[in-house]
């Protein structure tokens, strides 16, 4: 097949899309911790996502974008929200938002936050300083070949486990089939 | 609930009763004036069916398939109906109180309010009773005018009923295709009696009006144009798949059940037992005339369906002898001019489009009547909503209340 | 067939006749459940058409209460009459013909007789918190429960 | 800056490739104003045909034949009281219609009206499509949860359990229609040559991709492009809540559905959604199967006569409108009162005529031709819809599942592996 010609393409405002994003998905994760009904948190979870996607189409992966969009924003999300709303929304607004595990949630992320930096600083190195270019066009055609060619069994043993996940679930779901 | 009904017999019934009477007794505490309203605890959002694992909606009484101001809580297990419990008496207006404040010819125009789609069958029955009660007969040409006008309400009550059933199964098109022919008839009755709707075409004794020129002219001319308009509804509704697939096996009644039950009319012959007061216990001029009971097997909304279809091609059978006929002579037998029955009581029943439809007249010899009792088809047909959507969903509640054939004029009164 | 209960019965029913072609018997309240039971069983009148009742006020037992019946296997009809007193109650006819339990409410809810065994008696056509009994002959015809139009449907009257 | 915006114009790529910020902008405003323009046309078009579907008229009162009808509705919902219920979610009730709204309306960035008559062409493109247009069911959801009532909850449940369902079918056929692109099949079907590589995600590509094959991918492997293809036009109304699947909204049930609570403008921005959706899928079905913007009978009908010919359809269809119009003139009642409604017909007629004769113009006619063959065949989807709904009652919810999950998916299975398999056999 002939291969689409394409110009290469021209990042508009990158800076700024980059902050912007990044931001949105900042705020959106304090919101979905903060946030007293489940619902609201699951709202900010799904803008948290989609500016992921976004930051994720900035990488030039618009296969992974669109993956994320639809598995996680429209797919995944929408059993969240059919779970919260079917549970007592009403009990779960009574309950404290910050419990007395409070201070080892601190802890724990500062430990995480400073794995971070001492990872950024000893690694300094492994980061590329250059912005990386745009790989060709046809990345997600570049996923494909190899899913199915170099990675074709880790694939399938994916989704063999997938497949007794599946099975496992209608199972527990079921008492009788 | 109607937790001891012989008829619930064969199905384990799922809904416990506790449920209902807390409702009761919540209504008795409450002195709230929106009780009336809404007695349901349906101002908790927070009761949401992980928990209670149970859902009570109100259908209606504004709602757009309750066919007026019906209204129904449903208790609903996700969308599995546990039990229903039907609130009516929205249109109550106390026609049999009234009664007994008329003259026997002042309550003639009321009964056509009750059953206002079959208005012609309701003045049919009331008259035939009070004559009954009088110990007079209409004459044989008024006889004939009763049973084409009353045939051709039929016709006009089954189309209405097939518009508005196929609407409610989501299928929109049929509705205005019965309605244009409904129109049909309703041009008859307004040549007739000048009225459409609420025609009050009978007096007691016979008929008002002899037939206007050119009426065996209309009539022959509808009973030659209607018949390829059943085929076309047939064609729309009766192979199509979904329809099929909506109306078999939903909302059955066995014939046990609608016999205990007393449910009258197509749902009766629907459930297989061929009963019609036309030919069990003739009135009027039905003796004369031949025509076929069609009956169903199962008693799903598809046979209740099927039997209606045939009812309106046999409908027009009947009108179609009694139109070649009809014989000459008085419409009016001999009246007196201030009706004044004997003492006595009178039950006469005739068969409604809906079903037997019986008046219960006590006279205490006065131009009053003591005490008119009008045993409605349709509050009766009623009753079976319960037991025929247990177990169904949502969707079938609607269907079913549609093959139910219902008119709230008459089941309030 | 009714000398026959009339035999089974004695005094219990009063009189059987024919008015208009149409047959009817009077019975003492105390067999009429008894009485059904045996008319649907074993005379094969499975089908209730009705219950209802008249109201007699100058009478002493006010309320003459009537099944009307019909069996399909014989196509006949009868009615069966019953007299009672106000606040007396009769055996309610539920467990015989399902159809009963929207037709007693109704009586209930027009005339106030109560039916004993009927599993949920309550006013079926007016609203449940109604005071008065619309068919008795001492309710006058333009007359309302004010108390109950007021607090429910915020209006001075319903006229 | 004026070299900016010339330059795109000798480009030949849509401006979202070519990095053009500026006409990227204009194509968004057109396409966009279209697409509203078209519901706005649609729900005229819909009230028409099914009224007379119905032995009915239809709106008659504003403007001739009702023409002006959907602005009247568009005023009315717009100065229309805005309900909130009180015990609603007002944030969430607010932003739900918002959401259906942008994912109907995101979708359109990848639609190839023409090969370079899109907004841009993403290597994801359908991917993108089917992701985005699957957001507008948490709007769906949230308005239901939101409006915190039993009907919208009910209709809600339903509509995600719906559109969760019918998008697995959905994706079986779509992705057969993706390997369609990649596999040429060499037998007596499949006509192109080639080798067997990589196919495209792409919807230019994937139009592309039926070009160079010579076949429109329905055709294609028959009858399995023409299964998938069943599949994919019987799930895609599924997917917008449309009869006979509109359970959701199912008014003798649910009196609204999720939008029960809804009034107004926000009640609007619902249905601006779904007809926006409704064209959205359409858009997908054409291009993936109907060849995209190509004109009918390529291969038979080829050379530059009937290149010609072909070309003047736009002006042809628009001129026929006219005369429709004119000959409504005509039979418009002689009446004073009809005098305005006489003469906004003749004019609607003649800026119909005008449109009709400008398309004729040579360079006009060859820029315009793409976009009057998608469009054409959208059309021809939208009218199905209308038929759809007059013609089919609605399916239970039980039936509806059922459909979806033991009948269509495994059907599209079967497809996407018997694709595969001649794909890689012929």
């Amino acid at each position: 097949m002939q291969q689409v010609v394409q110009p290469g393409m021209q990042p508009v405002a990158t800076t700024f899309f980059f902050y912007f994003l990044s931001g949105l998905t900042l705020v959106s994760g304090v919101f979905v911790i903060t946030r007293k009904n489940p619902v609201h948190s699951a709202l900010a979870l799904i803008f948290g996502l989609l500016a992921q996607a976004g930051l994720y189409l900035m990488l030039y992966a618009p296969f992974v974008a669109g993956v994320q969009i639809i598995l996680y924003a429209g797919g995944i999300m929408v059993l969240f929200l059919f779970v919260i709303m079917l549970v007592n929304i009403e009990r779960s607004q009574k309950e404290e938002q910050f419990n007395k595990q409070w201070l080892v949630g601190l802890l724990a992320a500062i430990a995480l936050g400073a794995l971070f930096v001492v990872v950024y600083v000893k690694g300094k190195n492994l980061f590329p300083y250059r912005i990386a270019q745009p790989i060709e066009n046809s990345n997600t055609q570049q996923i494909g070949v190899m899913l199915y060619g170099q990675y074709m069994f880790a694939f399938e043993i994916a989704s063999l486990l997938l497949l007794v996940a599946i099975i496992g679930a209608v199972v527990m779901a079921k008492k009788r089939i | 609930m109607g937790a001891g009904q012989p008829g619930n017999r064969e199905r384990p019934i799922t809904m416990t009763d506790r449920t209902m009477t807390e409702q009761k007794t919540t209504e008795q505490k409450t002195s709230d004036p929106t009780r009336f309203l809404s007695h349901l605890e349906l101002d908790q959002p927070d009761k949401t069916f992980l928990d209670s694992n149970e859902l009570v909606i109100n259908m209606g009484p504004q709602h757009p398939a309750t066919h007026g101001v019906l209204r129904v809580i449903l208790k609903l297990d996700g969308e599995k109906v546990l039990g229903t419990e039907c609130v009516i008496g929205y249109l109550h207006r106390g026609v049999e109180k009234i009664a007994e404040n008329r003259t026997y010819t002042m309550f003639n125009p009321y009964v056509d309010r009750m059953d206002y789609v079959a208005a012609v069958s309701n003045g049919l029955g009331y008259c035939e009773a009070v004559e009954k009660l009088l110990n007079i007969e209409a004459p044989p040409r008024a006889k004939y005018i009763r049973v084409i006008l009353t045939e051709l309400n039929r016709m006009a009550s089954h189309q209405l009923w097939l518009g508005t059933h196929a609407l409610d199964i989501g299928a929109m098109t049929p509705l205005f295709y019965t309605f244009r022919d409904r129109e049909e008839i309703l041009k008859i009755f307004e040549k007739y009696c000048g009225a459409r709707l609420t025609t009050h075409a009978f007096r007691i004794g016979g008929c008002q009006y002899e037939t206007y020129e050119g009426f065996e002219r209309d009539v022959i001319k509808f009973l030659n144009f209607v018949p390829p308009k059943i085929d076309e509804y047939e064609e729309l509704l009766t192979s199509n798949r979904i329809w099929l697939e909506r109306t078999k096996n939903v909302g059955v009644i066995s014939r046990a059940d609608a016999i205990a039950l007393g449910v009258t009319g197509p749902v009766l012959r629907a459930s297989g037992v061929k009963w019609d007061l036309r030919k069990a216990q003739p009135y009027a001029a039905y003796s004369d005339f031949d025509f076929e009971i069609p009956i169903g097997t199962n008693g799903d909304t598809y046979d209740r369906y099927t039997v209606r279809m045939e009812e309106m091609r046999q409908s027009l059978r009947i009108i179609r002898q009694a139109v070649e006929r009809i014989p000459e002579g008085p419409i009016m037998a001999k009246v007196p001019k201030v009706i004044k029955p004997p003492v006595g009581e009178i039950y006469h029943s005739i068969e409604a489009p809906k079903g037997e439809l019986g008046y219960f007249i006590v006279s205490d010899g006065s131009t009053q009547p003591y005490r008119v009792r009008v045993r409605p088809p349709s509050f009766v047909n009623l009753q079976a909503l319960d037991i025929m959507v247990r177990g169904a969903l949502v969707a079938d509640v609607i269907a079913v209340i549609g093959t139910l054939d219902i008119v709230l004029g008459e089941v309030d009164r | 067939m009714v000398a026959k209960l009339k035999g089974q019965y004695g005094s219990g029913v009063r009189e059987a006749c024919t008015y208009l072609g149409q047959n009817y018997m009077v019975v003492e309240p105390s067999v009429v459940s008894e009485l059904l039971q045996i008319l649907r069983n074993r005379e094969q009148f499975d089908y209730c058409v009705d219950i209802t009742a008249v109201h007699y006020p100058e009478r002493e037992t006010q309320f003459e209460l009537v099944w009307i019946l019909y069996s399909f296997p014989r196509n006949e009809r009868i009615r069966v009459k019953t007299m009672i007193a106000d606040g007396e109650s009769i055996p309610s006819a539920v467990s015989i013909w399902a159809t009963a339990n929207w037709l007693e409410r109704e009586v209930y809810d027009m005339f106030g007789i109560r039916f004993d065994g009927h599993p949920d008696l309550k006013r079926i056509l007016l609203p449940d918190g109604w005071k008065g009994h619309p068919l008795r002959k001492d309710y006058g015809i333009i007359q309302q429960d004010q108390e109950w139009v007021q607090a429910n449907l915020g209006i001075e009257s319903g006229q | 800056m004026l070299d900016y915006i010339t330059s795109y114009l000798s480009s030949d790529t849509t401006p979202g490739q070519a990095g053009n910020v500026f006409w990227a902008f204009v194509y968004i405003m057109v396409v966009f104003g279209g697409i509203s323009v078209a519901v706005m046309a649609m729900n005229w078009l819909e009230r028409k045909a099914l009224a007379h579907f119905q032995i009915r008229l239809g709106p008659m009162r504003v403007g001739p034949h009702g023409l002006l009808q959907p602005i009247a509705d568009a005023i009315k919902l717009m100065t229309k009281e805005d309900i909130i219920p009180a015990e609603a979610d007002k944030f969430v009730f607010w932003i739900a219609p918002l959401i259906i709204l942008c994912a109907s309306f995101a979708v359109y960035i990848v639609v190839p009206f023409g090969p370079t008559h899109a907004i841009t062409d993403l290597n994801i493109g359908i991917l993108f499509m089917l992701g985005v247009s699957s957001l507008s069911v948490l709007g769906v959801v949230m308005a239901g949860w939101a409006s915190n009532s039993h009907y919208p909850l009910i209709g809600a449940l339903r509509s995600s359990a719906q559109m969760v369902s019918y998008e697995v079918a959905m994706g079986m056929a779509v992705v057969s229609a993706v390997l369609m692109t990649s596999l040429h099949g060499l037998g007596p079907y499949g006509v192109g040559v080639g080798t067997s590589g990589t196919g495209t995600l792409s919807m230019i590509g994937i139009v592309q991709a039926q070009q160079e094959q010579h076949v429109w991918f329905l055709f294609k492997f028959f009858p399995l492009g023409f299964i998938a293809f069943g599949i994919f036009a019987i799930a895609m109304v599924a997917e917008t809540n449309r009869a006979p699947f509109d359970l959701p909204e199912a008014e003798s049930e649910l009196t609204a559905g999720f939008h029960t609570e809804y009034s107004g403008l926000r009640w609007s921005l619902f249905m601006l959604g779904e007809y926006a959706a409704m064209i959205a899928v359409s858009s997908i079905a054409v291009t993936l199967w109907l060849g995209g913007w190509y004109r009918p009978f390529p291969n038979t009908l080829t050379g530059e006569t009937w290149d010609l010919v072909f070309s003047l359809f736009p002006g042809l269809s628009f001129l026929a409108l006219a005369a429709i119009a004119f000959v409504g003139v005509r039979r418009m009642p002689k009446h004073p009162y009809f005098r305005v409604q006489t003469i906004g017909l003749a004019g609607f007629g003649a800026v119909l005529g005008l449109i009709g004769l400008i398309l004729f113009a040579p360079p006009m006619r060859d820029r315009v031709q793409d976009i009057f063959w998608f469009v054409a065949k959208v059309a021809g989807f939208m009218y199905l819809y209308i038929w759809y709904r007059a013609t089919f009652p609605r399916y239970r919810f039980d039936q509806l599942m059922k459909v979806g999950w033991k009948v269509l998916l495994p059907i599209g299975i079967g497809v996407l592996i018997l694709t595969a398999v001649l794909g890689v056999v012929l």
